[in-house]
């Protein structure tokens, strides 16, 4: 079969699901059969693109093919593919997880009555993730970028009974379209430049075509869109409410899929951004600041799915970090394994969750004692998180030794601190994590539901990629990221530094959370003064959108609504109101007299002869 | 010598049509008012013979003194609006109407002061009745024949009207 | 005096005016009829004075005039007709108590 | 064959009205199939235009006299070119939708009918015909049944919205009849025929700009442009649906429609020389509207107050004079008339099930009624915007467009953007999602059957379509947008 | 020539109301039938003598394309008025033959008007008409209502007159000749001299009188408001007309040198127009907002007029005969829906659609005719009028015209309104109208009138360009 055939199949298998789903499968009972059919679609997708993987890997030459989708005569749009060896692994990646979590979710949703419009929605989600993943144009993927946001609002918003749900789903739609607005205003720029916007164009021709100062521009504005979908800085608070809909969904969504497509949308546009230096540091600042909030924002958190959200965007912030110092190959590495081991921490919560009757609290689960908490379940937590950490033999690891060294060989050893400093504290709260949860607690819940096998596969496949995946492939993908086979005193230096950070970290975690008889919640953090209390208010930044919001908008559309009920309004019923007042005066000039009809007739006259005789 | 007995007279027939009209606007009287009326019109008549048109003075003082005026004192008294009392006068009325006849009254003689009107002195030209009798039948046949119609629509009319009973059929919506 | 114009116009402007006045400030209705009287009085005298001092056809001028009578005969008519009726409907002839129909 | 296809279009409403007139108000079953039929016979005529039609060239097609008043300049010409035929498949898809949605209605079926044919024989006259005299007299018979049938079948204070938007909109068209005797006057070709007038006449510059403000002032009000659209919220709010479906869909069309055809096409320089107003008047619009939306709690009012801001856009599309801009301005016209109207009609559906309209006690139509609300969703989603349906195609190449022409205005106009996934959303999270209220109070809402869901089922399926695949619009219109900016 | 024109059956009329009138008792049914076919036969007369032409009693009476496309609108008024006053209730059975007889002379007044080339056949023409319209107010049996509305009809009346005849005087002075052509020929050398103006206007101020222009319009209202429906119909419609002829003979005999009245004509129109539409916003009573509306209609003919040009005449012509329909039909509507002939009220048409949906459609298409809205006849006639005075010139004037027509939507949709709308009226409160067969005819007639020639007005407009080619 040809590359395009398989790719076609590979993009369009969620399509087709979504559309069986949508319009033939409607009646009550067939509800599982709808997520059946899903999950084996999604399957044969994942598979697909694995052959693909397998095929195209060592090909260097991108497989384009497309179709205009709207012309006139100053430019051109295209719908289609780009496949290069950067989409490649994206969609490989994209394929296996959302197969993986449509494959959990089947047990997670099992007794949830909407699960026919939850398989919907996660298939047109998958579709959208797969095709923005390859589309050839950059106005194509904000298309798609636009459906995932959609996509996303609908699946926050799933319980939409419940009015927090209601909430986040309203709050993340109106953030990522705020961002999506700066995608949108350089998609347009560059096509009002460059008449086009193919990426095999920018990527070659844009830096050349465009003076670098437009270049800052579009990249900052680019950037906007960015923050909006991956969750940076000023744009992330709506990342960890939206933790209100349900954990596969976070799971696929929140932590692989959606939010990585700010970054891959950098790390594929990377030869157009690495024009302007200027942008380039701003991109840096941005992430470093993202990554430190979020990372001391997880270090009191009690709820499980918001810690790891708060980890996901610490992690983001590192990416574009790394992206911003020149380091995108590392960063996109650490996108691929970042997806795999944080799908999978969250798929567990989403287990120790229901294991703990539905709170997301991680004292109350440390409280259920080893006998009901599957020993699978405990290890795969502790693989996961270790993961998360950058110990040596996990795919967490690789990426993030890759990131450290190309900052160290770029010299740029500030950067290199505060990456040193993130990867300390993510490792202490994710052990903290990873300590209160595998708790031997004193309840023992008698009716311990033995895990279906599927859900067990589909756990224990992220694991395992986690675990050897990554080295399995390692000597193929050493000559694309550049990795050094055999390691110098650099890397020796390097690995040293980066592995002592996170033993120490883990030896305080443990200090305050591994030993029998501690009973502490927020470890050092209570220490420091006014930090907790920072913490508590997600450093303001609701506060200030609340603001921006009530402030701004509410109070704007009351004003013009008021100019329109009172200024424009007024003005319009005085128009007809004078008519009708003159009206009235008019008709009181007949006072029935006759002869003063008369007198005024001759006194009329007069003036008008008058007027004749002396006028001409 | 003959000329000055012809301005006496002449004077004379100005002052009775002049002094008629004040009476028969002026007077309360609303019988004073119909006299002087036909004083009013025997003067006139005078004032056409000054102007060499007999028939029209003999017609005038016919129909105009004759039909007209006496119509117009028999409504007075078949309808007892002798003994109707004059309502009070409103001033600003009278003051209104008076300033703007006396108005009109300026501003037309000065302007027939200052035309230049083309006049032959001596008439030349058939004004006997014979012409006119020509006349009228070869170029105003048809406003002849419309007058009789219209004398015979108001004869018939103010019979109708005028013997109307009293009884009113329907009740108009009030306007105010 | 009598042979040039300006007297006769004179004469009926004034006639003409006095007539005006009694339309606009009589109160009786009969009084209003009379101005009336006076006004088409002065249009003849007019047009005598113009046929008889202009090189015009002579009968014209005084066709005119008789045809004015004719009219002003009907017009004293139907007047009183109708006068008569406002008296049998009012019981009175003053023309300033008639304003019923207004605005 | 050349069988008249133009006229068959417009006298096939006026026929069904007239045989509406002799039918006995009993048998409402005949008289809504009548009106099917006519309505129906345009529809077929529109597509046939549709597929016939060759974009190449950009010259009228079509063209029918029939006859012409000697001396007066004044003929009844019929022609259509790539401008029209979309808004006349528009017009046509409007009229048979709103005649299926209007199917259950019981009171005074006949005169509403009728109405409704006349109001849409306007519409098709206004987008036909070529000449002045018969484009005004079109022009005024589409807005005078409004006052009707706001006046009978409308609700709220009616007598009140029905004078404000008759009489609103006959003080613009008074400008455009003065602009049209002007024109025939400065034109010096002694004819009201545009046709001759688009090829032949020339102005001189200070004349364009002065009849270039009289005829976007004119045309302006009945496209609801910002200071003039007070008419357009209440006038909506208190129409029935059909009603105020055609009115909001067609004729807010017809203003744009006229601007382009008129105003456009006749002054160059005055479009150069009023291209600010233009465009503020467009951003304004937008961002005016759509704040006021937000503080909305009538749900017809919120759609009165979209449609005016989507108006915005059509009005920001014209302004910036370029093709882009033009071909986006001529495509939100199609997608804005489709959406309005499917907005309408769910919201007249909800009226009918709930007798309800106001937000604050509307709870949970998304269980309640699942079918109808997705048309609602589905509609608000093309309202804000969402790729896939056709408001952002048309949205994206209006501000392309704008941004090609000035940054300020570009970037004012994505904030509508924003603005307008604010209001959409606001409704869903207080009135669609969420539990429905308890059954006791308000009226448990029916869902559509297949039958009552037929016309959204039509407008939705056109709006996909137009999403999908937009290029089948813009290659009728790109040919006739070159020919109109060919004086710039 | 003679036999078959409108004047001499016009007289035949006349005489045979005349005999009718001479009898004792008077059988009204068989009557009214019979009134109808007169009617009928004068109309047949005017359309035969359609293309006569010739000039008779020394260039006194004229006939030529203009007077006889005028007299065959006159008398088709003249024929839809005794249409439609077959049972005319409010005047008493003994007088009827009268009420007809004096209808016809004052016609027959109004026919000879047109043609008329000379002042005193003219004046002569004028009075019959007057005086037999004077006599018919007084014949409505309400009381203080028509007695008032007639005094103060023949007072304005013979006032306007008796100036008229003085200024006929001064113009005969001036002009030493009676004949309208030869004192239009000296027009251009009398200017400089005052006297002309004060001749000229005096002796317009009995044709401002029946067209009830700006200074003599104030009695519209009241003789409206207490006549009788069918006759009030006739004046606001035929005589404004005939008034409205003598205008345009004396414009088309003065030509180019009227243009130096303008500022004074686009005065008086601008003042007509806009009192007229501004009292009519208010009315409560109908007959009286007809009145109004047709002081403002006057307007718009005025404006049309006043360009002498051919467009603008034959606008105005037009628009005078789309006028006479309308408003005839108008009135007809407001003698339907009064039970014996007493005055409506406008929220009388409330729900009207359920009493008669006929008359309800034939009151919507009339007064939407009059409002000037497509495709009637009132729209195209005011789009011919205003047309012609951008073209001549007059855009203020036009800008003025056009808001005064949309000021004046404002009352007729009001009305149409009421018509169409039925809250406020308990379930039974209405009884339904009963429209003879002839009357039904009429209904259907109008209408399809109203719309056809709106929408084709080539067919009419023909007709008009010929009557007045002569003079341009």
């Amino acid at each position: 079969m040809s590359h395009l055939a398989l790719l076609n199949i590979s993009v369009f298998s969620n399509f087709v699901a979504f559309l069986l789903i949508t319009f033939f499968l409607k009646k009550k009972e067939q509800r599982f059969l709808a997520a059946k059919v899903a999950i084996t679609l999604s399957g044969l997708g994942a598979l697909v693109s694995c052959v693909l993987l397998f095929q195209r890997f060592h090909l260097d030459i991108a497989l384009t093919a497309s179709v205009t989708w709207l012309k006139w005569n100053t430019g051109e749009l295209l719908i289609g593919y780009y496949l290069d060896k950067v989409s490649l692994m994206m969609l490989t990646t994209v394929c296996v997880i959302s197969f993986m979590v449509q494959m959990y979710s089947f047990w997670y949703m099992k007794d949830d009555a909407g699960i026919r419009r939850y398989y919907g929605t996660i298939t047109f989600f998958s579709w959208a993730m797969i095709f923005f993943v390859v589309s050839i144009d950059l106005f194509g993927s904000y298309i798609f970028w636009e459906l995932l946001g959609l996509a996303s609002y609908l699946l926050i918003g799933f319980w939409h009974e419940k009015p927090e749900p209601r909430r986040a789903a309203i709050k993340a739609f109106i953030m990522t379209r705020f961002g999506d607005l700066g995608l949108l205003a350089a998609v347009i720029l560059l096509l009002v430049k460059l008449k086009t916007v193919a990426i095999p164009v920018l990527i070659t021709a844009a830096g050349t075509l465009l003076s670098p100062q437009e270049v800052f521009w579009i990249v900052v504005l680019l950037f906007l869109g960015v923050m909006g979908k991956s969750a940076q800085f000023p744009l992330h608070s709506w990342l960890p409410d939206a933790m209100e809909g349900p954990t596969p969904v976070s799971a696929l969504i929140h932590s692989a899929t959606m939010v990585a497509a700010g970054v891959y949308l950098l790390v594929r546009l990377f030869p157009l951004i690495a024009f302007s230096e200027s942008a380039m540091t701003y991109i840096l600042c941005i992430g470093a600041l993202t990554s430190l909030i979020a990372a001391v924002m997880a270090l009191t958190e009690k709820d499980m799915k918001r810690i790891l959200a708060y980890s996901t965007v610490s992690q983001l912030g590192f990416m574009v970090m790394a992206i911003g110092a020149g380091a995108w190959q590392g960063g996109f590495f650490h996108l691929l394994t970042h997806a795999f081991f944080k799908s999978m921490l969250f798929l567990l919560a989403g287990y120790f969750i229901h294991m703990a009757h539905h709170s997301n609290d991680i004292f109350s689960m440390a409280k259920v004692s080893y006998g009901t908490k599957s020993k699978l379940m405990v290890a795969l937590l502790w693989v996961g998180s270790l993961a998360l950490c950058g110990l040596f033999p996990l795919s967490g690891f690789l990426s993030k030794e890759t990131i450290f060294g190309s900052l160290m060989e770029g010299h740029h050893y500030g950067v290199y601190g505060v990456a040193l400093l993130i990867s300390f504290l993510t490792a202490y709260y994710t052990t903290r994590m990873a300590f209160i949860v595998s708790r031997n607690g004193e309840v023992v819940d008698a009716q311990e539901n033995s895990l279906p096998l599927y859900m067990k596969i589909s756990v224990s496949f992220l694991g395992l990629m986690t675990l050897i995946g990554f080295w399995i492939f390692l000597p193929a993908l050493t000559e694309f990221f550049h990795l050094h086979s055999e390691w110098h005193a650099e890397q020796w230096v390097n690995f040293f530094i980066t592995t002592i950070g996170v033993v120490l970290a883990i030896g305080v975690s443990y200090f305050y959370f591994g030993r029998k008889q501690a009973t502490s919640e927020k470890g050092w953090v209570s220490f420091i003064p006014g930090l907790s209390g920072l913490i508590e208010n997600k450093f303001f930044v609701d506060h200030f959108w609340k603001w921006v919001v009530d402030k701004g908008v509410y109070r704007f559309s009351r004003m013009s609504f008021w100019t329109d009920v009172h200024i424009i309004n007024v003005i319009v019923d005085q128009v007809g109101l004078t008519a009708i007042r003159c009206g009235k005066k008019a008709a009181a000039l007949q006072m029935g007299q006759v002869q003063q009809y008369i007198i005024t007739a001759v006194v009329v006259s007069l003036f008008v002869v008058i007027y004749l005789i002396f006028g001409k | 010598m003959l000329s000055l007995i012809t301005d006496l007279t002449f004077l004379f027939f100005v002052v009775v049509t002049l002094g008629g009209a004040v009476m028969a606007v002026g007077l309360k009287n609303i019988f004073h008012n119909a006299l002087s009326l036909a004083l009013t019109l025997f003067g006139t008549a005078g004032i056409f013979i000054f102007l060499r048109s007999e028939f029209v003075a003999l017609i005038q003082i016919l129909i105009y003194a004759g039909a007209i005026s006496i119509a117009i004192i028999f409504a007075i008294m078949l309808s007892p609006s002798l003994s109707l009392k004059p309502s009070k006068r409103s001033v600003t009325k009278i003051l209104i109407s008076l300033s703007v006849s006396l108005l009109v009254f300026v501003a037309l003689s000065y302007i027939f002061i200052h035309t230049p009107w083309v006049v032959l002195p001596e008439m030349v030209g058939d004004n006997s009745v014979k012409h006119i009798g020509e006349v009228i039948i070869q170029r105003y046949a048809f406003a002849f024949e419309l007058i009789s119609v219209v004398l015979l629509v108001s004869i018939l009319g103010s019979l109708v009207i005028a013997q109307k009973d009293k009884k009113t059929t329907i009740q108009d919506s009030p306007n105010d | 005096m009598i042979n040039d114009i300006t007297p006769y116009l004179i004469l009926s402007a004034a006639l003409f005016c006095i007539g005006l006045y009694g339309l606009l400030a009589r109160r009786s209705l009969i009084g209003i009829l009379i101005a009336t009287e006076l006004i088409l009085n002065a249009a003849n005298i007019n047009f005598l004075t113009f046929s008889r001092f202009m090189d015009v056809d002579k009968a014209v001028g005084q066709i005119f005039t008789l045809f004015v009578i004719a009219l002003a005969a009907a017009e004293v008519a139907v007047g009183l007709s109708i006068v008569l009726v406002v008296y049998r409907n009012f019981n009175t002839i003053n023309v300033e108590k008639m304003d019923h129909l207004k605005g | 064959m050349n069988l008249p296809i133009l006229s068959i279009i417009l006298l096939a409403p006026l026929l069904a009205m007239a045989l509406i007139l002799f039918v006995k108000e009993e048998n409402s079953r005949l008289i809504k199939s009548i009106a099917l039929i006519g309505s129906g016979i345009s529809f077929l005529g529109s597509i046939y235009l549709v597929l016939a039609y060759d974009y190449h060239s950009a010259e009228f097609r079509w063209v029918e006299q029939w006859f012409e008043v000697p001396g007066w300049g004044i003929q009844f010409i019929l022609g259509v070119d790539g401008l029209s035929i979309p808004l006349v498949l528009l017009t046509s898809i409007i009229i048979f939708s709103g005649v299926l949605v209007s199917q259950n209605l019981k009171f005074r079926v006949k005169e509403f009918f009728a109405l409704l044919l006349l109001l849409v024989a306007g519409a098709y006259g206004v987008l036909l015909v070529l000449d002045l005299f018969f484009f005004f007299l079109f022009y005024e018979l589409a807005v005078i049944p409004m006052f009707l049938l706001v006046n009978i079948w409308g609700t709220g204070n009616k007598t009140y919205a029905a004078n404000k938007l008759t009489l609103y909109l006959l003080a613009g068209s008074g400008l455009v009849l003065f602009g049209f005797f002007i024109l025939y006057f400065v034109s010096g070709l002694n004819t009201f025929n545009l046709k001759d007038m688009l090829e032949l006449a020339s102005f001189s510059p200070g004349m364009q700009k002065g009849l270039f403000i009289l005829f976007l002032i004119g045309f302006g009000t009945l496209s609801a442009t910002w200071p003039f659209h007070t008419w357009s919220p209440d006038g909506y709010a208190s129409a029935p649906t059909a009603a105020s479906m055609l009115h909001a869909a067609v004729l807010k069309t017809l203003g744009a429609y006229g601007i382009l055809r008129v105003a456009v096409a006749l002054f160059p320089e005055g479009a150069h020389y009023w291209q600010w107003l233009m465009l503020s008047f467009g951003v304004i619009n937008i961002l005016y509207a759509a704040l006021c939306v937000i503080v909305q709690k009538d749900l017809k009012y919120i759609v009165g107050y979209s449609c005016v801001s989507h108006m915005g856009i059509v009005m920001l599309g014209i302004g910036t004079l370029t093709q882009a801009g033009l071909n986006g301005a001529m495509f939100q016209m199609f997608s804005h008339g489709i959406m309005t109207a499917l907005l309408f009609a769910s919201v007249g559906y909800i009226y009918e099930a709930k007798k309800t309209r106001n937000l604050d006690d509307l709870k949970g139509l998304f269980k309640e009624m699942p079918k109808a609300s997705t048309f609602f969703i589905l509609a608000g989603l093309t309202c804000l915007g969402l790729p896939g349906l056709s408001g952002f195609v048309a949205e994206f190449l209006v501000i392309y467009a704008t941004f090609s022409v000035s940054y300020v205005f570009g970037s004012l106009a994505l904030l509508g953007l924003v603005l307008s996934a604010i209001y959409i959303l606001r409704i869903l999270k207080s009135s669609f999602w969420g539990v429905p209220s308890d059954k006791s109070t308000a009226p448990v809402g029916v869902d559509h059957n297949w039958k009552t869901a037929l016309p959204q089922y039509i407008l939705f399926s056109f709006l996909l379509l137009l999403g999908i695949c937009p290029m089948i619009l813009i290659q009728f219109i790109s040919q006739t947008s070159i020919v109109l900016l060919r004086g710039y | 020539m003679w036999f078959y024109s409108v004047e001499t059956f016009l007289v035949l009329a006349s005489l045979f109301f005349f005999s009718w009138s001479l009898r004792k008792e008077v059988h009204l049914t068989l009557f009214h039938k019979l009134v109808g076919w007169a009617g009928f036969l004068v109309l047949l007369s005017a359309l035969f003598s359609f293309d006569f032409r010739g000039v008779f009693f020394q260039e006194v009476y004229v006939m030529d394309g203009f007077s006889q496309l005028m007299k065959v609108i006159l008398v088709l008024g003249y024929f839809i008025t005794l249409f439609l006053a077959q049972e005319v209730k409010d005047v008493d059975g003994k007088h009827q033959p009268e009420f007809y007889l004096f209808l016809t002379t004052s016609t027959l007044g109004m026919v000879v008007l047109v043609s008329a080339k000379d002042l005193i056949t003219l004046y002569t023409a004028l009075e019959l008409a007057s005086y037999s319209l004077y006599l018919l107010i007084p014949m409505r049996s309400n009381g203080k209502g028509s007695a008032e509305a007639s005094i103060k009809y023949i007072l304005i009346g013979i006032a306007a007159s008796g100036i008229m005849v003085y200024g006929f005087s001064l113009l005969f002075g001036l002009t030493q000749t009676t004949y309208l052509n030869e004192i239009a020929a000296q027009l251009p050398l009398l200017y400089q001299m005052p006297i002309f103006w004060v001749a000229f206007f005096f002796s317009l101020a009995g044709f401002f009188f029946k067209l009830s222009f700006f200074p003599f319009h104030a009695w519209t209202p009241d003789v409206y408001e207490a006549g009788n429906t069918q006759v009030i119909g006739f004046i606001s419609t035929v005589s404004k007309i005939a008034g409205l002829s003598v205008l345009i003979r004396f414009m088309l005999l003065a030509g180019e040198t009227a243009h130096v009245l303008d500022d004074v004509w686009v005065a008086i129109a601008i003042a007509t127009m806009t009192i007229g539409n501004l009292s009519a916003l208010i009315q409560k009573d109908l007959k009286r907002l007809l009145a109004y509306s047709s002081i403002a209609q006057a307007g718009y003919l005025l404006v049309g007029v006043l360009c002498i040009s051919e467009k603008g005449i034959s606008g105005a012509i037009y628009y005078a005969a789309a006028y006479l329909v309308m408003n005839l039909t108008a009135f007809f509507i407001i003698s339907q829906l009064s039970k014996n002939g007493n005055n409506v009220p406008t929220s009388a048409v409330k729900g009207l659609f359920k009493r008669s949906p006929l008359l309800a459609l034939t009151l919507l298409i009339s007064f939407f005719a009059l409002a000037g809205i497509p495709p009637l006849a009132g729209f195209t006639g005011k789009w011919f009028i205003f047309s012609a005075a951008v073209n001549s010139g007059y855009n203020v004037l036009a800008l003025v015209a056009i808001f005064n027509s949309i000021i004046s939507l404002y009352y007729y949709l009001m009305v149409v309104k009421d018509a169409y709308s039925d809250e406020g009226i308990e379930a039974g409160g209405l009884e339904p109208i009963r429209l003879k067969p002839a009357y039904q005819i009429y209904c259907y007639l109008s209408i399809a009138v109203l719309v056809v020639t709106g929408f084709f007005p080539h067919l009419f407009m023909s007709l008009t360009k010929q009557s007045i080619a002569v003079f341009f």
